[in-house]
Parts: structure tokens; C-alpha cells; sequence
């Protein structure tokens, strides 16, 4: 456990000293809200409608882009043979990384949502299911993205093979977690079963990824 | 005094500016005062810089 | 640790801007209370606009905070030129301290906008040319922060965050024309060829409040300025102290 | 303990490499690991770290912590140092220290005796290669490990930083630990036993 | 000169190596907006209004995603340094980079742009001219990212920060692409103005990038 | 021609690192860099290949390209190898070839003298350590320069490739050229002058 967490920490450092992680996802979060409206025009009333979908979109790009270098830097300096080897299970290992994925990119980027909802004019009800469905959401997208991490792991233009390994498994987290905040938008109550499911499915990543990530990392060191 | 129908807005953006300036305003005092305590301990604790010792720039 | 092999014999420079600003500043934040508080006077008891009402009081808070944000970066930028080209001492202690300043006065100018935006337009924000182009602005300023804070080795990220801040220019222009692009954004009618096409009632409060901001901000640059000189002062003593204990055995006897 | 290969039998990228070797490494010995380049010095070593799965033959302990796996009571030192360039010296080893043994107070010790102990404050990514080889090599004191895989240990390093080696292996030795270690240069380690692999390299 | 194109040509067979550039790029490109509906809801109208603004910013994402390693690599494996040293220019380098990171992402993108117009329901007439705004507006996408690219080269937190830093970069591009198509569908001749502004803007990037790349490229190096 | 390096002073990370360094090279010389880990061995070879701004001093060619920079006319091999992993071996020599040369005519060569030869078509990510820094070295037989900077040549090479180095490096010297190399161990360079970098590391 000691060493688990220990492995956090010491990422959670070098994230923060490499380029202030948290500062930085914003700031990519805030552009990509910037830069749509460009694209389709400041049509308020339009922007209002999609808000939440591009918000949600937004995060899934912020954390991919993120994603990339998950375990390359282990593999580059060989710290991860040292991992390999050491007293933690590799399954744990991953945990931990995606344990500091979601800290310097799920979280902070599900804090700023609703500013950017107010870039966007989204309606102020909205925000609450939408915090609520991206905190459910987001542990699903660190712990699914190990897995896209580690496969990509060699192959070096890993950037854009990741992302497309990984979108198609974003995509249950995406639909309920925009359907929890449509749902609620008509009927508190229909906000439920949505959510529900998004936490299940963020659960069953929790538990199943790491695994997956494992082995893939398994491989590669072979 | 009476501000008409937009007061609320006038004064939480006259509002808005004190507040901002004052966080930088502390930050920075608060910044120099810290930098200063700590080259006076080093100091007094005999680290000087050489007379060619450069002083950061 | 971090100083570039010119210093020693320009080492002076700093130390007379210590001094120097030391002496100044007192003076300057006493002319930016006097001017503030007049300004505001002023402001508050200007007449009111014929179109806008009482709203257009947010345009003496307004209109400085924008011009200061503008004139931040340009700030910025020049003291990068003056980095990367003359390579003066004190040219980066500027540019890492105007960067921070202009960030929070073009946030400012963005909520005031903002706040402004809300009875005029009937909405906070638009995707306006002139609004869009404050907030890249606003951005450019994140992203020199960012690329500064995320490079250990400070000469190096001196250099860099100067080359950014260069390239990063071109924003001004944008912003300043900006309205001519079919924008909901007021056209220049201060700072424009030709006489001001503002009522002298409101001109004259308006640039009571430019100049009180100006003097504000420039306060604030000299304060941020003398920190990172005090910064750099505190990390020279540190690494002094790593030398006398590290490096002085490794170095060739002087 | 006892390290016991028996004919192990190594592929790499599908193609045989190493085949039959077999060998015993008793407590407080030293095994050299001779060879061309590219014949399978690293291989073995990751091989008998865990790493690499063996196309036959058997890697065990004898007289270690039977539920503990091989890897887990080794020290493996491989080509690359696993230092993060953004962190310290001190946190890097502490790191370690942490993470293997689960307590940081052999840190001092282990950077003074590698001569790091002035630079604790400096990012890795200053250091200079002899300097980063001496950070990788200290993991092996940050925690205890009866076994240590050594891959080319004196890589970049200068004369001192070597003899300081020579001397903490000794050490281990002394105290009943093994190590295996893969070199082109002569370690100077007293006695050391010496496994010459496939005299054809694939060169 | 011959340097110059046999810099390009590794860097090409390079790319195809490591994870066939195109094949990805174009598979990031296609699940980008095969999320957005999944985000804002099935709405054909919708969609086609805001196709040629959602393909421009997923092209610039795309892009941006894969600018990341335009140098990292090199610096890792010790190449730059020969680089900088031999017989090119440093500013000649950082112009062949930025060439193949145009042939590996901007031009395949551009060339499925109608392709996903498709999945979007655009109008059929508007493929043209968003064709051309791309094939005018990805190179300066290219250069200037050789810039983004080499400023957070040491950084290795490169990828958000990189994204920072390039969306305002990238911003003058995406508006007058965005606004040619957008006038095209009004009046033809009206397509003309915002499109030679686009050229422009290309112009002077590739011009101006590759001399703060490589002026930043030596700062890393020293 | 010659090399000249008048008291020449080198920072890094903005501390003073090495100060009145002053040496002739001339045709058919070696310099052979000694000192301990971190004394400046790699910085002040950066310094001569122009990767580094000189804090003070001059480095200078006599009789060499005027129009070109000194850098331009050294072959640099640092610690790092400038090897692309997914490219074959073939694929990295002919790239550098033509890169530093406009030909590859002397590829094979290059590649059979450093023993890559049976390797042409191996991705370079699966050649071993030792492999890797030969492919590295065979950049000095791809392309013609007069000067040779060598930084730690030797490291994790055979003493078969050693030899070949030393052979290489004397023809090279023979036919007029000039080389600069950083060690620890010894090279067995002939006619080999000696430079001691501050004697006393920060260690
Ligand atoms: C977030 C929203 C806004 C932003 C970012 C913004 C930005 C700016 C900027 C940058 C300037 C300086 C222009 C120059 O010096 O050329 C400016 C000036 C001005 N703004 Fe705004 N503005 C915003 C909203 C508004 C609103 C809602 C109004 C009034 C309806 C307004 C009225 C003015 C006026 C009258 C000037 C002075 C123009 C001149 O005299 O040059 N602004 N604004
Ligand atoms: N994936 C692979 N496919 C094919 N051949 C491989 C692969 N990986 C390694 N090899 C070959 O197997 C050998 C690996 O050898 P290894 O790295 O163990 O050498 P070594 O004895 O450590 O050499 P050095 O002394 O240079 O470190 C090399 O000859 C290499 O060419
Ligand atoms: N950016 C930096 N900031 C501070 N110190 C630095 C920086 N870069 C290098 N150094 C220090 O300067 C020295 C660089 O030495 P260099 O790499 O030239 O050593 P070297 O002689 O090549 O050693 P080795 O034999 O290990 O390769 C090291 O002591 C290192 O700690
Ligand atoms: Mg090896
Ligand atoms: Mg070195």
C-alpha cells in the first residue's frame, strides 16, 4: 500500500514540476471551448443547446492529450522495469497512474466546467448534474486511458493511435454521462438511471483496466 | 446615489476591480516581504556574495 | 543559479534599479490614491450617457483596465526584444513581471466587459470579434506564465518565454481593428485619427481614470519588478552557498 | 540462498539467442558475465530479473523467500539509470528507497557513499552521464536485496565512482548477498567467477 | 537543399513506420466527429449547420495532437544535436519538420474532410470551397507548430501545454478558413477576400515560424 | 590545420563550470579529455562541436573552411547515438550518409568495419547497447570531417569494436585529421596528449 502510494506521490511531484500540470489542462480545456464557437459561429442560442456535449468532448480531448506519455516516460528512463520487478503488482502500478491521471486532469477539469458553461451560456440548472455526471465519468476515462497508454506504449507516433483506441471506449462513458444532464434538464428524477450507469460503468473500469493495462504493459517489457 | 435600473452591474464591476486588484496587491507585498526574511536569514547567517559573486539577474 | 555571463560586469544595473525604485515608489502609490480617488469622484458624478444611462459609468473602469491590458503585453513583448537583442540585465526581471500584471488587468477588462456586456447586449458574453480577441489575449498571457513556470532551468525559459511572447504579437493589431469587423463592440472614439468623438463630459472622468490606472499598474510593475530581483538575489545567496560547499573545489582557482 | 539457472534457453524477437546455459550462484559469490556485444548479456539478466519469460530451462531460489518471486529479491541496474530528470537528486533516491524498502533511512548513506551528497538538491537532468549512472547505481543501497543484476555497472563511470563500487559489492558480498554482473571492463571484484557466453555473437 | 529533402524523407518513412501516420491521423480525425453527435444529440439540421466549423477545429485538434514529438524525438535519441551542427541550417531543419508534419497530417486530413462532411450531412456544395480553405490554411497549422513544438520541447508535460500555446496561434487560420466557406455559401465572389487573407496568414507563417523555431531549438540546445 | 582554444570559460545552468581552458590541436593529434564525473568533459566538447555558447575565450581553425563554422566541421558523438529505433540499421547509416556526406558510397564499408554488417536490416530498437553505440561510431566513416569529437567512444563496446576504434581513429589521424575524445578508461591511441579537467569533482 506504502509503496502505491508512494508511486503517486512521486508522479503527482513530477507532474507538477513538469509545466504545472493542473495550470496547463485548463488552459487546453479553455481553448478548445474558445476555438469552437469560432468554428460554428457565436450564435448564442445554438452554443446553449450543445453546451454540454462540447464541455463533456472538451474533457474526454484534454485528458487523451494527457493520456500520451502516462507510462513512456517510465519506459524511457527504465523506471519501469524497476516497477516491473519491484514489490508492487503491475496491476497496481497502473492503478496508481491512472489514480494520477484523474488527479491532474479529471478532476481540476470537472471544476472548471461549469465556468466554461458560462462561456457558453449554459443554463445555470445545468451545471450541477453536469459536475455530477463528469465526477462519475471521469475515473472511467483515467483508468480506461492506462489501458490505451500502455498498449500504445512503443509505437511512438503514439499520440493519434491513442486517440483513436481510445475514443470508441470513451463512448459509453460519453452517452450516459450526456444523457444523465439531458435527462435531468426534463425530469429530476429521469437524471437517475443515467447516472447509475455511468457509475457502473466507471466501476467496472476501476476494476477491470488496470488489469488489461497489466498485461499490456507485461508485454511490452518481454 | 441612485444608479438606475444597471446598479447591480456597475457596482459588482467597480466591485470586481478593487477585489482584483487588491489579491495583487497582497500577493505581492506578501511575495517581497517573504523574499526579503529569507535573503536576511541567509545574511545573517554569513552567506554573502562575493564582491564578483553576480546577483542574479 | 540563474544569470547570463554579461552580468558581471553589468552586475550594477540591478542594484541602482533597487535603489532606484526604491525611492520611487512610495511617490507613485501616493499619486495613484490621490488619482484613484478623484477619478472616481469624477466618474461617479459624471452625467449621464444618452443612450446607456447610468451603464456607462462601467466604461471609466472599463476602457483603462482594456488599453492597460493591451499595453501590457506590449510591455512584455518589448522587454523580450530588449532580452533576446541587447540582452539587458533587467529586460527578462520586466517581462516576467509585466506578465502577471496585464494578465489580471485584461481579466479585469473581460468581467467589466462582461458585466457591461449584460444591459447593453442582454447577455455576458458573445463570440465577438473584439470580446474573442481579449480573451486570446488573456490566454497568451496563461500561456506565457505556463511555458515559464514549466522549464527548471531559468535562463532557458527566459529566452523562451521571450520568443513566445514575439511571436505572440500580432495579437494587438487583431485586437485594436477588431471592431472594424463586424463587431457589436464599440468603435474607437478615443484613441482614434481625428478628435475623440466622446462627450468631453464623459471624455474628461474617463481619462482621469486612464491615468490613475496607468499610474496603479505601473506601481504594481515596479513592486512585481523588485521582487524577482529580491527572487534572484535569495537563489544567487542558495546557490553561493551550494558553491562555497559544492562547486568552488571543482572550479579552476580565480 | 543459492541462485539456480538451469539449461536456460533464451529467445529474442522469435530467434533463438541463448541456449543451455546452466549455473549456480551460491552466497557471497560473484558471477561475471563475458561476451560480444549482442550476445545476450542483458537478455539473461532481464531474464532472470522476470522480465523475459524463458523459452526453457528454469530460473530458482534456493533458501530465499519461497512466496516471493525471483524478480523481487533482486536489484536490477540495467543500461538506463530510472531517474526522473525533473526531480532531485534526494527525491529521486528517496523515491526509491520508498518504494523498494519501504523506508528512506539508508538515503544519506547511500548518496555520500556515491558521492552525490552535494548535488541532493539538484534536478537529475543537470547531472552529467557518470553522475546519473551513480544515481541509478545507489538504488542498490536505498534498499536491501539478497541478489543484484548488474548490466555494464561501471558505464561512464570515473575511477573513484568504480572503486566505490568494488567496495559496496564487496560489502554485499560479505554479508551474504550475490551478484551477477554483465561487463566489457574488468571490475576489479576479488572473487569473481567468470561465464563466457556464445563466443559467436550475431554480428 | 539535398539535406534538406533527406531530412524530410526520414522523417516521412519515419512517421509511416512508427504507427502509419495517415492511417491514424485520419482515425483520430473520423472518431472526433463521430463523438460530437453522440455529445450534442443526433440533430441532422443542427449538424449540418455546424459541419464545417466542427471539421476545421478537429482538424486543428488532430494536428495539434500529433505536433507534439515534431522535435522530442530527435532530442531524445541525440539526432538534434548532430542536426544543428551539420551542414543545414537550423531554420532549413525546423521547415523540413515542419514539411512532413504537413504531408503527414495536414494533407491526408484535408483530403477526408468532404468524406466526414458526409457523416455530418453538409450541404454538397460547400465541400469545394472547405477543401481549399484547408489546403491554404494547414500549412500555417504546420509551421506554426513547429514553433509550439519547439518552445515545449525540454517540457515534458508537452502535450497541454503545447495546446496552450498553439490554439491562439492557430486562431487567425481557423477564423478566415471559417469565414471563407461560410461567405461562399452566401455568394461566391464573397469567398474571395477571407481566402486571401488565409494565404496571407500561410505566407507569413511559413516565412516567419521556422526562424523562432529554430531560434528556440538553439536556446534548448545550449 | 589546427584547433585552437584560447582561455576559454563555460557556464552551466549559469554557474561558472570550467575557466581558462587554452590548448592547441594540430593535424594527426589526439586530445584525450580526462577528469573526473562532472568535471566538464561533455560540456566543453559541446562547447567545440558549437552547441554552447562559450561564457569567455575563443575557439578557433586554422586552415580549415573559413566560411564554415567550426561545428561543420566536426563529426560530434556524444552520449547519445542520434540512432532512429524504428529505422533498420541500413536505413539510420544511409540517412546520415547522405545527410553529412550527399553520398552513401561508403556505407557498406562504414558498416562492415564496425561489424553492423550482418545487422543491415534489423530494426536498430532490437540491436543491443553495445550494437547501438557501434552504429553510432559509423557515423565517423559515413562522411568526411577533418575533426573527430568523441565523447566517452568506448562506452559498453567489446574489445573487438574497441580495437576497431582505435584503428579507425589512427587512419584517420594519419591521413591529417584531428580528434578530441572524453574517457575513463583507457583508449590505446597512440601519440595520445592529455588534457586533466579540474582536478577535483564535485563528489
Ligand atoms: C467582455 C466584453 C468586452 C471586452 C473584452 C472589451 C474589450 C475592449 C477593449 C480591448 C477596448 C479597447 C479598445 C481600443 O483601445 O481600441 C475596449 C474599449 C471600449 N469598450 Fe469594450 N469590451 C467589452 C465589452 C464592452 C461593452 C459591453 C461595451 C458597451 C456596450 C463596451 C464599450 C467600450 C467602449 C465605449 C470602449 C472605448 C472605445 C474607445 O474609446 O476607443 N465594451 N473594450
Ligand atoms: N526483438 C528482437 N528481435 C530480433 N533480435 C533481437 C531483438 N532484441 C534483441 N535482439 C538481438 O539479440 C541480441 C540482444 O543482446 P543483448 O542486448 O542481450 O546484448 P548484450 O550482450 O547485452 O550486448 P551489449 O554488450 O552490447 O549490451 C542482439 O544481438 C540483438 O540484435
Ligand atoms: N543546467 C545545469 N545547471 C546546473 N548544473 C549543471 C547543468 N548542466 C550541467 N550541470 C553540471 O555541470 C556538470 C556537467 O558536466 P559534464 O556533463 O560536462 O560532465 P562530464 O565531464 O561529461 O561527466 P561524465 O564523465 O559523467 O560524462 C555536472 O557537474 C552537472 O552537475
Ligand atoms: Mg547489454
Ligand atoms: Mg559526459
Amino acid at each position: 500500500m506504502s509503496a502505491f502510494l508512494e508511486l503517486a506521490r512521486r508522479d503527482l511531484s513530477v507532474a507538477w514540476k513538469e509545466g504545472s500540470a493542473v495550470g496547463v489542462a485548463l488552459g487546453f480545456y479553455l481553448v478548445v471551448v474558445t476555438l469552437l464557437p469560432l468554428g460554428i459561429g457565436p450564435d448564442l442560442n445554438l452554443l446553449r443547446r450543445i453546451a454540454p456535449g462540447v464541455l463533456w468532448v472538451a474533457l474526454l480531448l484534454a485528458a487523451l492529450l494527457s493520456l500520451g506519455r502516462m507510462f513512456e516516460t517510465d519506459l524511457e528512463d527504465g523506471s519501469l522495469e524497476v516497477l516491473a520487478i519491484g514489490p508492487l503488482p503491475l496491476e497496481a502500478v497502473a492503478a496508481a497512474k491512472s489514480l494520477t491521471h484523474w488527479l491532474t486532469t479529471g478532476v481540476p477539469l470537472t471544476g472548471l466546467a461549469p465556468l466554461l458553461g458560462l462561456l457558453l451560456d449554459m443554463e445555470p440548472e445545468t451545471y450541477g448534474v453536469l459536475t455530477l455526471s463528469m465526477l462519475a465519468g471521469t475515473p472511467a476515462v483515467s483508468s480506461l486511458g492506462a489501458v490505451g497508454a500502455a498498449l500504445t506504449l512503443r509505437t511512438r507516433r503514439g499520440g493519434l493511435l491513442l486517440a483513436l483506441l481510445m475514443l470508441p471506449l470513451f463512448v459509453p462513458t460519453l452517452v450516459f454521462g450526456i444523457e444523465a444532464v439531458r435527462a435531468a434538464n426534463l425530469a429530476a428524477e429521469a437524471f437517475l438511471p443515467s447516472f447509475l450507469m455511468l457509475c457502473a460503468v466507471s466501476l467496472a473500469a476501476l476494476v477491470l483496466a488496470p488489469l488489461a493495462a497489466a498485461a499490456a504493459l507485461r508485454f511490452h517489457l518481454q | 446615489m441612485d444608479l438606475g435600473p444597471h446598479a447591480a452591474y456597475i457596482w459588482s464591476a467597480y466591485a470586481a476591480v478593487g477585489v482584483g486588484l487588491a489579491i495583487l496587491i497582497v500577493w505581492l507585498l506578501f511575495d517581497g516581504r517573504r523574499h526579503q526574511r529569507l535573503i536576511d536569514e541567509l545574511e545573517a547567517r554569513g552567506v554573502r556574495r562575493r564582491s564578483d559573486q553576480p546577483g542574479g539577474e | 543559479m540563474v544569470f547570463m555571463p554579461t552580468l558581471r560586469q553589468s552586475l550594477a544595473n540591478p542594484t541602482r534599479f533597487m535603489e532606484l525604485s526604491a525611492w520611487l515608489l512610495p511617490w507613485i502609490t501616493g499619486a495613484a490614491c490621490v488619482l484613484l480617488t478623484l477619478g472616481l469622484y469624477m466618474s461617479f458624478t459624471a452625467p449621464l450617457d444618452y443612450q446607456q444611462g447610468h451603464a456607462a459609468k462601467i466604461m471609466f473602469v472599463h476602457v483603462p483596465t482594456a488599453w492597460l491590458s493591451m499595453f501590457g503585453y506590449a510591455l512584455v513583448a518589448f522587454s523580450s526584444f530588449g532580452l533576446l537583442v541587447f540582452r539587458h540585465p533587467l529586460a527578462d526581471v520586466s517581462a516576467k513581471a509585466a506578465a502577471p500584471v496585464g494578465a489580471v488587468f485584461t481579466l479585469l477588462c473581460l468581467l467589466t466587459g462582461s458585466l457591461w456586456g449584460k444591459p447593453m447586449w442582454g447577455t455576458f458574453w458573445v463570440w465577438d470579434p473584439r470580446l474573442t480577441s481579449v480573451l486570446i489575449l488573456f490566454l497568451l498571457y496563461l500561456g506565457l506564465i505556463a511555458l515559464r513556470s514549466s522549464i527548471e532551468d531559468e535562463t532557458l525559459a527566459a529566452k523562451l518565454t521571450a520568443v513566445l511572447s514575439l511571436v505572440g504579437i500580432v495579437i494587438l493589431p487583431v485586437i485594436k481593428f477588431s471592431v472594424e469587423w463586424n463587431s457589436l463592440h464599440q468603435p474607437a472614439s478615443v484613441m482614434r485619427l481625428g478628435a475623440p468623438t466622446i462627450h468631453p463630459s464623459l471624455l474628461r472622468p474617463l481619462l482621469v481614470m486612464a491615468l490613475a490606472m496607468s499610474v496603479v499598474f505601473l506601481a504594481l510593475y515596479l513592486k512585481a519588478m523588485r521582487n524577482e530581483v529580491l527572487r534572484r538575489r535569495l537563489k544567487a545567496l542558495r546557490a553561493y552557498q551550494v558553491q562555497t560547499s559544492v562547486d568552488l573545489a571543482r572550479q579552476p582557482a580565480e | 540462498m543459492k541462485l539456480l539457472v538451469e539449461n536456460l534457453a533464451l529467445n529474442r524477437g522469435g530467434r533463438p539467442l541463448l541456449a543451455g546455459i546452466s549455473f549456480v550462484v551460491g552466497a557471497g559469490e560473484v558471477l561475471v558475465l563475458l561476451g560480444a556485444n549482442g550476445v545476450g548479456k542483458t537478455t539473461l539478466i532481464r531474464a532472470i530479473a522476470g522480465l523475459l519469460a524463458p523459452a526453457a530451462g528454469s530460473i530458482r531460489i534456493e533458501g530465499g523467500k519461497p512466496e516471493r518471486s525471483v524478480g523481487e529479491q533482486c536489484h536490477y541496474i540495467g543500461h538506463l539509470n530510472g531517474v526522473k530528470a525533473s526531480l532531485t537528486v534526494a527525491q529521486n533516491a528517496a523515491f526509491w528507497a520508498r518504494f523498494l524498502g519501504r523506508s528512506r533511512d539508508r538515503l544519506d548513506a547511500a548518496l555520500a557513499a556515491f558521492g552525490l551528497a552535494n548535488l541532493r538538491d539538484i534536478p537529475a537532468a543537470y547531472l552529467s552521464a557518470g553522475q546519473q549512472r551513480r544515481l541509478g547505481l545507489a538504488r542498490v543501497l536505498l534498499a536491501h536485496r539478497p541478489i543484484w543484476l548488474l548490466d555494464e555497472p561501471t558505464a561512464s563511470l570515473d575511477h573513484a565512482a568504480a572503486a566505490v563500487l568494488t567496495r559496496v559489492v564487496s560489502e554485499h558480498l560479505a554479508s551474504g548477498g550475490l551478484v551477477i554482473a554483465a561487463t566489457h571492463v574488468p571490475l576489479g571484484f576479488a572473487t569473481a567467477r567468470e561465464l563466457a557466453l556464445g563466443a559467436a555473437a550475431p554480428t
